[in-house]
């Protein structure tokens, strides 16, 4: 039933890391296209995402980053092309949908709720209720219990300006903002996560502790799709990289079979990638 | 009974004749009483082979929802116009209907001037008013009144809300202030008719002519005076929120004074929840007016107005069952019978 | 006091608080607060002005007099806060009594079953704008705006305009006019009714993840959907409830006016949303709370019903509503923005 | 025909694109071709279904009767642009025409006098509202809510509740109701008026810097004040404007009634919105046009007038007009969203 | 008049730059104090930028940088404080008030329009009207032409993905919409510039032509505010670096007195810095 996989750059790999590689994606699309009235947004985009991998997503502003994963994640739903989790059809027509699959996102612009509380924002849509008759009749909120865990949550990013946890999240900082989103893809993706431009506006022991967090969720077996301009942390963590060009994928490298400059270079259409077999 | 009606129907119309179109435009369409105008004048429009088109404003005070009516039917070729004119804000239309060669017919509300119209099958509200407040006069027989006044509204100020207002106190024999101006007369003192007596007005409340309305009305009323026993009605909605208040506040011994005259109105008559109401004849003023309008445009003679007036008067009639001497008035039997003038 | 997350926090909150800082920081959290003050003032003024405004009968009838629209207002407070807003809710309460009071008085029928089919249509009609709002896009506005007409000519055309009274029905249609009291001071039944559902709604918008998500789409829709909530579940779930609240409003309306009339409640609509933003509820969706819903429909009816007792003239009473108006929302600004 | 920037941008275009992304891309850039399009149709659907619609003195009136709203909805559209709402319209219009009425009238001043007086009051009664709403910080609804109280009450204080005929006034006073046309086609110069407001606003907002700031202040407030626009001068001036055309309609009003009356057009603030949102506007602000507000005040009564020459009877035809709002903005949705 | 100066760390600044330091700063902040409820956004801050320099703060998420530079450009009305702008007290009400003055700003938020496309907003509050009558009387604006202008800035800034310069600025990728907001403060500011992380979403090619471009600034005689999380970046064209903590300034170091290292550890606290006297 489920397409054809893509080829793979298997000498890039790491001998360590190749086992991965060695059952059915997790995630695949094929041939997603997106317009927006006359705008392309995509142009017929491949993608295979493999569980333990951190692949991540590299382009010029207006590539088509954040729409690629729009598709995904069903934001967007593609004028057309196919989505397969864990080698199943799926369409989602809205991103609750791809909630319910298992797969958490942080979107960049964020999408917290700006007159709720740093708590409420964290377990939006996942709420829990209170133990006993009162939460499974009344359904009532454990609302102590989730601020307490939202508290550590975006502690353990590193944030410790946040002087009021009740407080609403259209006061704090963009980076506090940003540490909420993450926080919460964090706590609650089960199979897929992802981040897009996730430390965009975090300072530099957040930015390390979200990569930390990455690293941690890949090990833990689920796979992570970022999307990231900042190249050092992309070739820290990422296994293999997509790179996204002109609405189109302009090839797929790993931190291993090509230099940052390279990178960069065929992200931008100074270089282009020779087809490998 | 109908007999009027078809009596003079008879005469000319057959099935052969071309329909003539004819627009009813009253004030608004949820007041009763413009419903019974409305849905009578529907019922008899087939008889006179008349093609009825009702419109109204959207509430009272809808000046350009008549103005607009009344051009529609300018356009639709109409042969005449009945209409409850809002205010003197629609005869620069009526005046344009005419032109255009529509009979136009006011009903209820005589314009203001007169021949604005071509003529005018009304009921006089401040009459109505006038043996309301007879009535109660001399039913209290030189007790001391303390009243209430139930109007029409606090945000407008149309010409049946003091017309009936005022003519309620003139006939308990009260000096009005400003004849069209609701409660500016002096608050204490004594009133003429009957056996005459001292009296106070405890409030002037709008009811919008309904039940909830009355009802909160008559609540602030009694807040402010638990011990009044004469209450004004503007209609007979009003009327029944205006007992429900007064029954919730144990007060029993209230006279309650309508107008209208519904057959709702006067079966509360009947029921002694009203102690009288002044009868009007909606459904008359609407089929005679149909008959008329249908008579001219088939080349007939146009109604004249009665004797002494500058209106054809299709009446009023005091609704009651405990008459006094002095005032004329019909039992609420005789009342339903003719109520809304079918 | 303080959660004070971390000590970095802590040293960052170091600072002594002002009284009048404390007092903003309760107000903060408390929007309702502010238009409780402005309730109490105006308690106190009418009662030094006249004798017959603090009587226990006088707050009985207060409460009877505003349990209509307060109960309208909980559904409008319920849109409101997903950012729409209801012109159809008097509508909706009109169709439904009409059709409750006419199935049992002319149709025959007992009087549960018309009461359970006129509420059970004004959650229909409720579901119908929700429907239309959510599946077919469009703005509340307009869908209300809409329904509006469209529901009052189907209570006209229905009801042929005449209206029926309470004596026609069976007792259960106008039971919730009936009282009961402590001597002067008599509440009815309706007003239980109300009471309830402002208790029930009042629990379910502030503690349950259902009334989360009433606040999360009315603040930013776009968001709540992109954070999984199922915006458009509840949407629809909201205008249902919202209708099935104006049919119980109807209930309770046979029994205050003790008749059922298509033209009850000419303004509910500028009522509701009136009761509804005085109470401090934003227009913009997201941020309200309903207890501030009910003070603001009591602050309301306080002045009619005060200015009434002083024997203010109707007109100049309808002007100081206005300045009311205007003034209540001022105040509750002007505090939450006090600054040591 | 596209104006694309550098060859990557090029390169990234260089799809075909179908017949139907080509009308949706028109429609885009011009939303209020959709209402425009509703407006043809049912111009011949009622030219089928009756011969009394389309006739030269038939389109005379229909112009003549939306005068007066269309010309409301101009000064609502620019307060709806910057996400408020104006519930006054109809009760600062009012109030300018008995004053402007009674002065001549009654106060025996020339027509021009109590003209520009008339005028004068409906714009500071416009700008008292931009007062409110920029300085105390009020939402525009609860303004505007209490302002309709307040105007209303003072009109009808000031007026006592009776109206002032026309052959009372100077001439001037009535004279946007006198006509002139070619045979049976008669215009007024009130429409005349409401054409050159429509043109002269509509070259404001859409070729000015003013305009642009409307737009800006009422797509995101916090934004345009952080770039630097004066946010509360644009406020102001908008709801001062708006103020001034009403104090216009009000003119108007009087020529087309050929009388002043205290409780004219109840409902102006309902239709006048009724206009803006048909015509594309959104209430959200920001987001809208002139043009499209005309065809939506157009579109209404074409509908009111085409089914009243059907003969359809007040009833039904509020439930038309009901419907009809729905459609109107569920067929504009849909044409915008079609995709290829 | 003038406050008295801050001390500046004389010996860290490279000979070449040192005559910016000779005359009076052009803008001063002292004592700079602001709450918002009982949050504490800034706690006393003092601030002194010269002409010529880049500026550049820097601190952990939440640490008060964009309240700084908010209650610096009339965005915040500060609780305590005062400003001098060229020796001059100035007290900004609005935003419009400092850039009238001539500090021109990208706020982190952006604050661009979104329905407005993008010459409207690249030109909002700074139109340019039609020559001749139009302009003059009628006051038309000059739309063909601020849009052609509006294309220039833009590719200036190395964004070639934009397709369409009628598109609504809401329709634009994340790191586009930074870019027209950056645009906009290079192309009007008059004196001073103040940018609050203006390459957070932006591409590594792209963040390059930002930093470019604030050389460029400097060069020409401006001053520059710069906020960035970017290390690097501030290490590459800072003059000075402001150490934002905990709403209070933990010192002013020059990229040749410390090391990024010692930057982020001062502004992490895991270093205080000696006052220098
Ligand atoms: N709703 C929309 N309408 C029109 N155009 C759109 C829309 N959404 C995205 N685009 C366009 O699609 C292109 C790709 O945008 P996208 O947000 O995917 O870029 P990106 O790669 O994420 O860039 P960045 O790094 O700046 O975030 C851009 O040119 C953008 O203008
Ligand atoms: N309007 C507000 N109400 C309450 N708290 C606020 C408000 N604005 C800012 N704060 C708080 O002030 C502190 C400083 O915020 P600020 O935005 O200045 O941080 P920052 O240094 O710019 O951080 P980042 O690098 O994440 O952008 C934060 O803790 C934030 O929560
Ligand atoms: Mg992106
Ligand atoms: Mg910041």
């Amino acid at each position: 039933m489920s397409a054809e996989r893509l080829p793979l750059t298997h000498d890039a790999i790491p001998e360590s890391r190749r086992h991965i590689y060695e059952s059915d994606p997790i995630l695949s699309a094929r041939d997603l296209v997106i317009t927006f009235g006359r705008v392309v947004g995509l142009d017929g985009v491949n993608l295979d995402l493999y569980k333990g991998e951190v692949l991540a997503v590299i382009g010029d502003n207006g590539a088509g980053k954040s729409t690629l994963i729009k598709c995904i994640t069903g934001a967007y739903v593609p004028d057309s092309g196919t989505l397969e989790l864990e080698g199943k059809r799926v369409t989602f027509r809205r991103p609750q949908d791809a909630r319910e699959a298992g797969i958490e996102t942080v979107y960049q612009q964020l999408a917290v709720i700006p007159a709720l509380d740093i708590a409420s924002n964290l377990y939006l849509a996942r709420e829990e209720r209170r133990p006993g008759i009162l939460g499974s009749v009344f359904r009532m909120l454990d609302k102590k219990g989730m601020k307490e865990r939202a508290g550590t949550s975006v502690q353990n990013l590193g944030i410790q300006t946040i002087q009021n946890m009740g407080q609403a999240v259209e006061t704090l900082s963009g980076g506090q903002r940003q540490a909420v989103a993450v926080a919460r893809a964090a706590a609650f993706g089960s199979k897929v996560v992802v981040l897009d431009e996730p430390t965009a506006a975090l300072g530099v022991k957040e930015s390390g502790m979200v990569l930390d967090m990455i690293k941690q969720l890949r090990d833990t077996g689920l796979a992570v799709i970022l999307i990231s301009h900042n190249m050092p942390h992309v070739w820290e963590v990422a296994d293999r990289i997509h790179i996204q060009r002109l609405g189109g994928c302009a090839g797929v490298i790993t931190p291993q079979s090509h230099e940052m400059g390279d990178g960069v270079a065929i992200m931008t259409g100074a270089k282009t990638l020779e087809p490998t077999a | 009974n109908r007999s009027s009606s078809s009596d003079t129907a008879a005469g000319g119309s057959g099935g052969g004749e071309e329909s003539v179109g004819v627009t009813l435009i009253t004030k608004d369409s949820t007041n009763p009483f413009f419903v019974a105008m409305q849905n009578g004048a529907k019922e008899d429009a087939g008889k006179n082979n008349v093609k009825l088109t009702v419109a109204s404003g959207k509430q009272e005070g809808d000046d350009q929802g008549q103005i607009t009516a009344i051009e529609d039917s300018i356009a639709r070729g109409d042969k005449g116009i009945l209409i409850t004119p809002m205010s003197t804000g629609v005869n620069a239309a009526i005046k344009k209907a005419r032109d255009a060669g529509l009979y136009v017919i006011a009903l209820d509300t005589p314009p203001d001037p007169a021949d604005t119209v071509d003529i005018t099958f009304a009921t006089d509200n401040r009459l109505a008013g006038k043996l309301d407040g007879e009535w109660a006069a001399a039913t209290l027989d030189g007790k001391p009144a303390v009243i209430a006044l139930l109007d029409l509204f606090d945000d407008k100020i149309v010409s049946v809300d003091y017309n009936r207002d005022q003519g309620f106190l003139e006939g308990m024999g009260i000096d009005v202030g400003d004849p069209k101006k609701n409660g500016d007369e002096a608050k204490t003192g004594k009133y003429t008719g009957g056996k005459g007596g001292d009296y106070t007005i405890v409030c002037n409340e709008a009811s919008n002519g309904a039940e909830d309305g009355g009802r909160s009305a008559m609540e602030r009323c009694l807040a402010k005076n638990k011990d009044i026993n004469l209450v004004y009605t503007i209609n007979e909605p009003a009327a029944v929120g205006a007992n429900a208040a007064l029954k919730a506040a144990g007060n029993s011994d209230a006279i309650i004074v309508s107008v209208d005259g519904g057959c709702a109105g006067v079966d509360s008559v009947k029921k002694g929840v009203i102690g009288a109401t002044s009868q009007q004849y909606p459904l008359k003023m609407a089929t005679l007016g149909m008959e008329a309008i249908a008579k001219i445009a088939r080349g007939g003679e146009a109604p004249k107005p009665t004797d002494g007036l500058d209106f054809f008067n299709t009446g009023v009639k005091l609704v009651t069952d405990e008459p006094v001497d002095g005032v004329e008035s019909i039992d609420s039997t005789e009342g339903a019978d003719i109520c809304w003038g079918k | 006091m303080t959660t004070t997350t971390g000590s970095a926090a802590a040293e960052f909150s170091r600072r002594q608080q002002s009284p009048l800082q404390r007092l903003q920081h309760v107000l903060h959290g408390r929007p309702w607060l502010s238009p409780l003050f402005l309730l109490v003032v105006a308690f106190v003024a009418f009662f030094i002005a006249t004798p017959t405004f603090l009587t226990a009968s006088s707050m009985g009838i207060l409460l009877q007099q505003t349990a209509v629209v307060a109960a309208l207002a909980v559904g409008q407070t319920l849109i409101i806060l997903t950012a729409g807003i209801d012109l159809s809710v008097g509508a909706v309460m009109v169709l439904s009594m009409m059709v409750m009071a006419s199935l049992a008085a002319d149709g025959g029928m007992p009087g549960l079953i018309a009461l359970l089919i006129g509420v059970a249509l004004a959650t229909g009609a409720g579901a119908l704008n929700g429907f239309l709002v959510t599946r077919i896009n469009l703005p509340p506005f307009i869908v209300t705006l809409g329904t509006l007409s469209i529901f009052t000519a189907i209570a006209l055309l229905y009801s042929g305009g005449s209206s029926i009274q309470a004596d026609r029905m069976p007792r259960l249609l106008n039971f919730l006019g009936e009282g009961f009291g402590i001597g002067a001071f008599r509440l009815t039944w309706g007003i239980v009714v109300v009471a309830l559902i402002y208790i029930v709604m009042g629990f379910v918008i502030s503690q349950t993840a259902w009334g989360r998500y009433v606040y999360a789409v009315g603040d930013d829709r776009e968001s709540a959907r992109l954070s999984g909530v199922p915006s458009k579940r509840i949407l629809l779930g909201v205008y249902t409830v919202a209708g099935l609240i104006y049919g119980l409003a109807a209930w309770l309306l046979i029994g205050r006016a003790g008749a059922a009339t298509p033209n009850a409640v000419p303004d509910a609509n500028l009522q509701s949303i009136t009761a509804v933003v005085i109470g401090g509820t934003s227009l913009f969706g997201g941020r309200g709370t309903l207890i501030g819903t009910l003070i603001g429909a009591l602050i309301v009816q306080t002045f009619a019903f005060g200015l009434s007792q002083l024997g203010v003239d109707q007109q100049w009473r309808y002007l100081a509503i206005g300045v009311l108006v205007i003034v209540a929302v001022a105040i509750d600004q002007w505090i939450r923005k006090v600054k040591a």
